[in-house]
């Protein structure tokens, strides 16, 4: 029984990037819990300013080890999206081929390295290579593919080559796919097997409803893209991402927080397979009916298993893309689609593997790049982690603090941070208030959101609630901007009366 | 012969982890690693961890000071460290904020709220500590981190490779970007890569830095002048090719490098 | 070897046996041709023949020589394991390859490089591979960096075995070696007729005609120039815009300078030597243990490739060790072109002297 | 031109393939190693002074080494090793009973029938000494067919000095005219400062009879070669050893190659009027016509 406790898990392991947990516990009370990204900063949004747009492609993927398919995929729909570029189906079909191979990596990584040791009790899967020579020789066979998958279509996993804004410089070796759709028919067994694993794991039965955010298509599992959907408020085109997701900083975590129509929102495989859970081919969804997922599903532990989910949908769905690839004939797209630069701006949304990534650019008539906005799916998930956090901990509190320490990981696990992603991460010293990040305004630069007027507005930053309000304020007071009024606006959360913003006006 | 296993450790600091990726993509051959070594620390893939390490493997640059200590404290601890990948090894694009100062780059990022920040001018890990081997490449190739590892465990150096990619690129069969219209910074940029983004009909950018002595002054003439299909095509889609666009082109993955060539031979491109 | 009197001999073989020629060859083993690679449309390259409908024999010049086929880009020596004393396999060489569709200049630089790795003591590397080959020619069309004809290798031969030239019926086949005729074997041909002599003979004009450009001087005169004088300012001049990548190099059919390395296996008991091309104009080409580099600057390489192209090579084998296919000049990444510099050196040298 | 031993057993068909050498013995001097080799099948490696081998250390690269001990001595033969490189690091670090892989011997050696009842002058700067050591053990194992042997050796300071048990041996023998000097002496030296050329200048040298023998850094041959030439000594009669990159041995890999000779086949050592109109092996480096 523990009644006072102070639980402090420092670079918290098998997850990718730095994170902290903090847990403080009083009388058997949870006074505090806390996720906190202490990534060192890396800057993106600032020296992805002045450089062409190629480069920038190029440097987008670059954000993340794990996720530089959706990466560059991201920033090449912005990029395309600000010059009006039309890629042929041919490189829409290559680009969700790479997906599939990306996220069946990513899934399988997390799924079998990160998570499956929590639940066979190992300190990693390496530790298995004794006991489980079968799981760990099935868990690199599906890497390997989907390592494969990507070299076939992208050069390799890790930071794609040839995937250029306009469509593929290099002619896909029909040959190789060919080899690739037969590996990925085997598969899927070892995707049953998959299943069949964690389908075994006892995950705690552990509900809280939120928001779930995710892309959505009619027809089509929206990693490449689709509509942005809520399931709270529908529908939303992509471009229009900054009327909905808000993004702000906490003073202990070198991440930004977004939130949406509520105080915080999830995205990542659950709220992917939540809002299309329509959409699922029979394999995969013979896969959800075996681990007992079923939409809508509260429970944020069977992110995991929606991870299992959709990688059977990769595999599934891969092998129909080859197939269409293979009956139009792989051809040369020596007529790329011409890129001509010119002044603009461009919004891409895709579903990274762990939920949905905007990259937005403005670039001048020379392709060079204005201003860039990054809004990773970490950063989107670190609100909704720590209200799971804080609504599971309770729970736990007269648990051993060993015991308390391994669940809270678990569940940090289970969203699958990817904290390398965190783009515009900010270093803070402990600091009571919470302070909200200058966005970027709608047909503004930032420079210009940078006024003097600005200062004013993060001091005036609400200390009570810890939630910035800027969202609200942007949305709100939007018109009146153009009349040029300065407005005083009180937060809107904590009702004190005493936090308030000037806006500035234009 | 057989002693005990050297301990080998992971550590990573400013970076996308995407080196640390690549070696997990030995697969079969971690197994074989694993007969030579054993595995201190390795925070992506295992729980827990030692601090009693001899080989440290450092990914990413150093741009703040609690990195800086923890490297410090690296370097104490193990008698070899690898800079592993180009962040770690020559600053990679992290160091591209440093063409601004400190202050500069929050008051781009943050505005008026910059004195509230701390960060330091990103630097590869040879910066900031000695270091032993440098394993260059955004990300590391997978042969190459196997040939390091190897000499590493037999006791021989990995000097950086000294070709520029055009030469692996020509080994692979390729025809030369260049002339399919794509300019490339290939001749100029260290192989060990395999030219595996050429090979592909992609543009290389310079990702595993200069090569030793680099004709920067022949580079920017044949980007800005000799180029027949390279500029045609720019020029087609409405595009300066000026030595200003080349020169930016260049800190990509070289500001630093670019700054000490200038230093050393008085230009620069 | 006796020389067989009955050789060369002739006949005339139409396109659709080509096909039948070719896919009988392909039944017996390793057959290696241009082609197009799919993901470098409208370029060719050698590789391995898998159906003989990808073979194309109508080409302009590879971006690398057929020279690979026996002198591989990378390939390994030999393998190394512990043991008391330690075990050494030889790795054999490559396939006994059927090389198919060579040019006149690509069979000159086969032809130069069986005479510098054939010079005691041999590389028998190089002669394993070729004594099991079996190279068949053809004629080609010039493009506007080929100069083969001011060397004298347009209408080479030597080494094939066989040598097509486009005719209107077909290919007129001459058979240089029985090797040569074996191949052909039962392939569908018919006799060669005047007509199609005259045909040929007509081609062979109508390429001599086609090559622009031209050595303005003969290859013993130019060793004599480079040998005489220093150029340095030219040599300077073309440093000033070479990278040093080596592309001339690597892309030349007639440069054969390789580096070797050893490899541990994973047991970091046994392992392999490994073997690659190289190129001297590569910084560290000619650097020893110590860092000392032998020829640091980088004229001093560019004038290494001239010299031992049309001077040092010139005088140990009676020939130039280029062949005037022009890879090198479409190869380099700096546009500096063989031919321009070499003309220019030799006016340098001619100044003054009257006529070239 | 030998292109690999000719003893019996080696794979005459494979032309890179190494043949294995034990390390009978390593005895390690201040900054180099002098290791003694027995090839496998114990037969003599049949050289002559001047040669070199490539030597493999497996999984390290090969490397070219002169040998430093005569034909005339034992059926081994010995290789001073200075690290230099990660090979030569691997070898001055091998053990007694270690295998290593021999290719050769490689080259022209010393001009032993020309010297042949002339004066032998051997100049060695630094390591420059091993290759020289077989020549001076040839020649004193051959005394009677030899005039006088002159021995020169600048080392760069006093624990740089190679083979010591046979400089002092030289020092003391009545055969051998031994001129030690170093660069840089310490508080214990008491001999020679200086660089070779000053005891150059102060022997008395019968310049018609004498063949000299010059191996060193390549700044040092200017020098010496001044210093000859000015004693009026044929230019014919000055032989260098040249150093350069040697990966085959053979006159193919293109790494030695010198105007129109291949230094590990047509050298390493040369008759210094042979190198005369060679811009490289001359310019800069070597002395002035």
């Amino acid at each position: 029984m523990v009644h006072e406790a102070n639980i402090h898990i420092h670079h918290l392991t098998r997850v990718e990037g730095h994170g902290d947990i903090t847990a403080v516990i009083q009388d058997g009370e949870l006074k505090e819990v806390q996720f906190s990204v202490v990534e060192a900063p890396r800057f993106f949004e600032a020296f992805l300013r002045d450089r062409a747009y190629d480069e920038v492609a190029h440097l987008a993927s670059r954000i993340c080890g794990i996720c530089a398919v959706s990466h560059r995929a991201a920033a090449l729909k912005a990029i395309e999206a600000a010059f009006d570029v039309k890629v042929s189906e041919q490189t829409v079909l290559l680009r969700r081929l790479a997906f599939y191979g990306e996220i069946l990596s990513s899934h399988v990584l997390h799924l079998y390295f990160l998570v499956a040791p929590d639940f066979l009790g190992v300190p990693s899967l390496l530790h298995l290579a004794e006991r489980e020579r079968e799981t760990i020789k099935r868990a690199m066979r599906l890497k390997r593919l989907a390592y494969d998958l990507c070299r076939e279509v992208v050069g390799r996993h890790t930071h794609p080559v040839a995937m250029n804004a306009g469509g593929f410089p290099f002619v896909h070796d029909e040959a190789g796919l060919l080899r690739m759709k037969d590996r990925l028919i085997e598969a899927k067994e070892d995707i049953r097997e998959t299943v069949s694993l964690f389908r075994g794991l006892s995950l705690p039965s552990f509900e809280r409803e939120t928001e779930y955010v995710s892309l959505k298509h009619p027809s089509v599992y929206p990693f490449y893209g689709g509509d942005l959907f809520s399931s709270e408020s529908g529908s939303l085109a992509p471009e229009a991402y900054r009327e909905a997701v808000r993004e702000y900083v906490q003073p202990h975590s070198t991440a930004k927080y977004a939130r949406w129509n509520r105080s915080a929102y999830m995205v990542g495989a659950l709220s992917r397979v939540n809002n299309n859970h329509g959409l699922l081919g029979p394999f995969a969804r013979e896969a959800a009916d075996r681990l007992g997922l079923e939409a809508p599903c509260h429970n944020p532990f069977m992110n995991n298993s929606a991870q299992v989910v959709e990688s059977a949908l990769c595999v599934e769905e891969a092998v129909q893309i080859i197939d269409r690839l293979l009956e139009r004939g792989v051809r040369s797209e020596e007529e790329l689609a011409p890129v001509h630069p010119c002044s603009g701006r461009g919004v891409g949304a895709v579903e990274a593997p762990r939920g949905t990534l905007f990259h937005e650019y403005a670039f001048d008539d020379q392709g060079r790049c204005l201003e860039a906005n990054l809004v990773i799916p970490t950063a989107q998930n670190l609100g909704n982690l720590e209200e799971d956090l804080r609504s599971y901990a309770p729970g736990l509190v007269d648990q051993e603090e060993s015991v308390i320490e391994r669940a809270l990981e678990v569940l940090v696990r289970a969203y699958d941070p990817c904290i390398s992603c965190s783009t515009h991460v900010v270093r803070l010293e402990r600091d009571p208030s919470t302070h909200e990040q200058a966005g970027m305004k709608g047909g503004s630069t930032m420079k210009e959101s940078r006024e003097p007027d600005e200062r004013e507005e993060r001091d005036a930053l609400c200390p009570e609630c810890g939630h910035a309000f800027k969202a609200y304020v942007d949305r709100v007071v939007q018109d009146d901007k153009k009349s040029g009024m300065r407005q005083k606006i009180e937060c809107p959360v904590c009702g004190c009366g005493e936090c308030s913003v000037v806006q500035p006006g234009t | 012969m057989k002693k005990e296993k050297p301990r080998i450790a992971f550590f990573d600091f400013a970076c996308c982890e995407g080196c640390q990726l690549t070696v997990l993509q030995l697969e079969e051959k971690l197994l074989d690693l694993l007969d030579h070594v054993e595995v201190a620390a390795w925070r992506v893939a295992i729980s827990g961890g030692s601090d009693a390490y001899d080989i440290a493997f450092c990914e990413g640059s150093i741009s703040n000071r609690e990195d800086e200590e923890r490297l410090h404290r690296i370097r104490e601890t193990a008698g070899t460290v690898v800079s592993l990948g180009t962040c770690a090894s020559i600053g990679c694009h992290n160091a591209l904020k440093n063409q601004w100062t400190g202050g500069e780059v929050l008051e781009l990022v943050y505005g008026g709220e910059a004195g509230r920040f701390e960060t330091l001018p990103a630097r590869p890990v040879a910066s900031v500590v000695p270091v032993d081997y440098q394993i260059l490449g955004c990300p590391a190739s997978l042969p190459e981190i196997e040939i390091v590892l190897k000499r590493i465990l037999t006791g021989q150096p990995h000097p950086l490779p000294n070709n520029p990619v055009c030469v692996e690129c020509k080994r692979n069969d390729n025809l030369c970007v260049l002339e399919k219209g794509v300019m490339c910074l290939g001749p100029v940029t260290r192989c060990g890569c395999d030219a595996i983004c050429t090979s592909y009909g992609d543009a290389c950018q310079g990702c595993r830095g200069l090569v030793d002595e680099p004709n920067l002054e022949a580079a920017v003439r044949v980007l800005t002048e000799n180029h027949r299909h390279a500029i045609m095509d720019a020029v087609a889609r409405g595009l300066r090719v000026d030595r200003e666009r080349i020169r930016t082109w260049f800190s990509l993955y070289n500001g630093p490098d670019l700054q000490l060539e200038q230093e050393k031979t008085g230009h620069g491109p | 070897m006796m020389r067989d009197r009955s050789l060369p001999s002739y006949c005339v073989i139409s396109p659709g046996s080509v096909l039948d020629f070719t896919a009988g060859i392909l039944g017996k083993g390793p057959v290696m041709g241009p082609m197009v690679r799919p993901d470098q449309p409208g370029f060719h390259v050698f590789d391995r023949l898998r159906r003989p409908e990808d073979l194309v024999l109508e080409y302009t010049t590879t971006t690398m020589p057929p020279k690979k086929a026996f002198f591989p880009p990378t390939e390994t020596v030999f393998r190394f394991s512990a043991g008391d004393p330690p075990n050494l396999t030889p790795v054999r060489g490559d396939p006994p390859w059927v090389l198919l569709g060579v040019h006149p200049c690509d069979l000159s630089a086969i032809d130069a490089l069986d005479r510098a790795y054939s010079f005691p003591p041999p590389d028998r590397r190089w002669r394993h591979n070729r004594d099991r080959s079996i190279i068949v020619g053809v004629d080609c069309m010039p493009d506007e960096y080929c100069f083969c004809d001011s060397l004298g290798v347009s209408q080479a031969r030597r080494p094939c075995d066989l040598f097509l030239t486009e005719i209107e019926r077909g290919y007129l086949v001459e058979t240089h070696t029985r090797a040569g005729g074996e191949l052909l074997g039962e392939a569908r041909t018919s006799n060669a007729l005047g007509q199609d002599f005259l045909e040929a003979e007509h081609r062979r004009r109508q390429k001599a005609l086609g090559i622009q450009a031209r050595l303005s001087a003969d290859p013993g005169r130019l060793a004599d120039f480079l040998e005489a004088e220093p150029f340095q300012e030219i040599w300077e001049d073309i440093a000033a815009r070479c990278y040093s990548c080596g592309s001339c190099n690597t892309t030349c059919p007639a440069c054969f300078c390789f580096t070797m390395d050893d490899v541990f296996h994973w047991d970091l008991q046994s392992g392999e030597r490994r073997r690659a091309w190289d190129s001297c104009q590569l910084l560290d080409f000619a650097a020893v243990a110590g860092g000392h580099r032998f020829r640091e600057d980088r004229w001093q390489r560019v004038r290494h490739r001239w010299h031992r192209k049309f001077l040092h090579l010139y005088r140990r084998f009676g020939r130039p060790f280029c062949t005037g296919c022009g890879r090198c000049s479409r190869a380099c990444t700096a546009d500096i072109n063989i031919l321009d510099e070499t003309n220019r050196i030799i006016a340098a040298a001619t100044k003054g002297r009257g006529h070239a | 031109m030998p292109e690999t031993g000719k003893r019996a057993g080696v794979p005459a068909d494979w032309t890179y393939l190494p043949e294995p050498a034990r390390i009978v013995s390593i005895r390690r001097e201040a900054v180099d190693a002098v290791i003694e080799l027995e090839l496998a099948d114990r037969s003599a490696l049949g050289h002559k002074p001047g040669q070199f081998v490539q030597v493999s250390m497996f999984g390290f690269g090969e490397i070219p080494i002169s040998i430093c001990s005569s034909p005339t001595r034992t059926g081994r033969f010995k290789l001073c090793v200075r690290p230099a490189g990660h090979v030569s690091n691997a070898l001055y670090r091998a053990s007694e009973g270690d295998w290593v892989g021999i290719r050769g011997p490689f080259g022209r050696g010393f001009p032993i029938r020309t010297m042949r009842n002339r004066d032998v002058l051997a100049v060695a700067g630094g390591i420059g000494l091993a290759p020289l050591r077989s020549l001076i053990q040839y020649v004193r194992d051959n005394r009677e067919a030899y005039g006088r042997l002159v021995v020169v050796y600048g080392a760069r300071n006093p624990s740089l000095i190679l083979f010591r048990t046979d400089v002092e041996a030289w020092t003391r023998g009545e055969d051998v005219e031994m001129f030690l000097t170093v660069d840089e002496a310490d508080e214990s030296w008491t001999g020679r400062t200086g660089v070779v050329t000053g005891p150059l200048k102060e022997i008395d040298l019968s310049t018609r009879s004498t063949v000299a023998a010059v191996v060193g850094p390549p700044v040092m041959f200017r020098f010496v070669a001044a210093e000859l030439l000015a004693k009026g000594m044929n230019r014919r009669r000055i032989f260098f050893s040249l150093e350069r990159r040697f990966e085959c041995g053979i006159g193919k890999c293109g790494h030695c190659q010198l105007n129109g000779m291949y230094v590990c086949q047509d050298g390493p050592v040369f008759r210094y009027s042979d190198l005369e109109g060679f811009s490289e092996a001359v310019e800069a480096r070597a002395p002035e016509r």
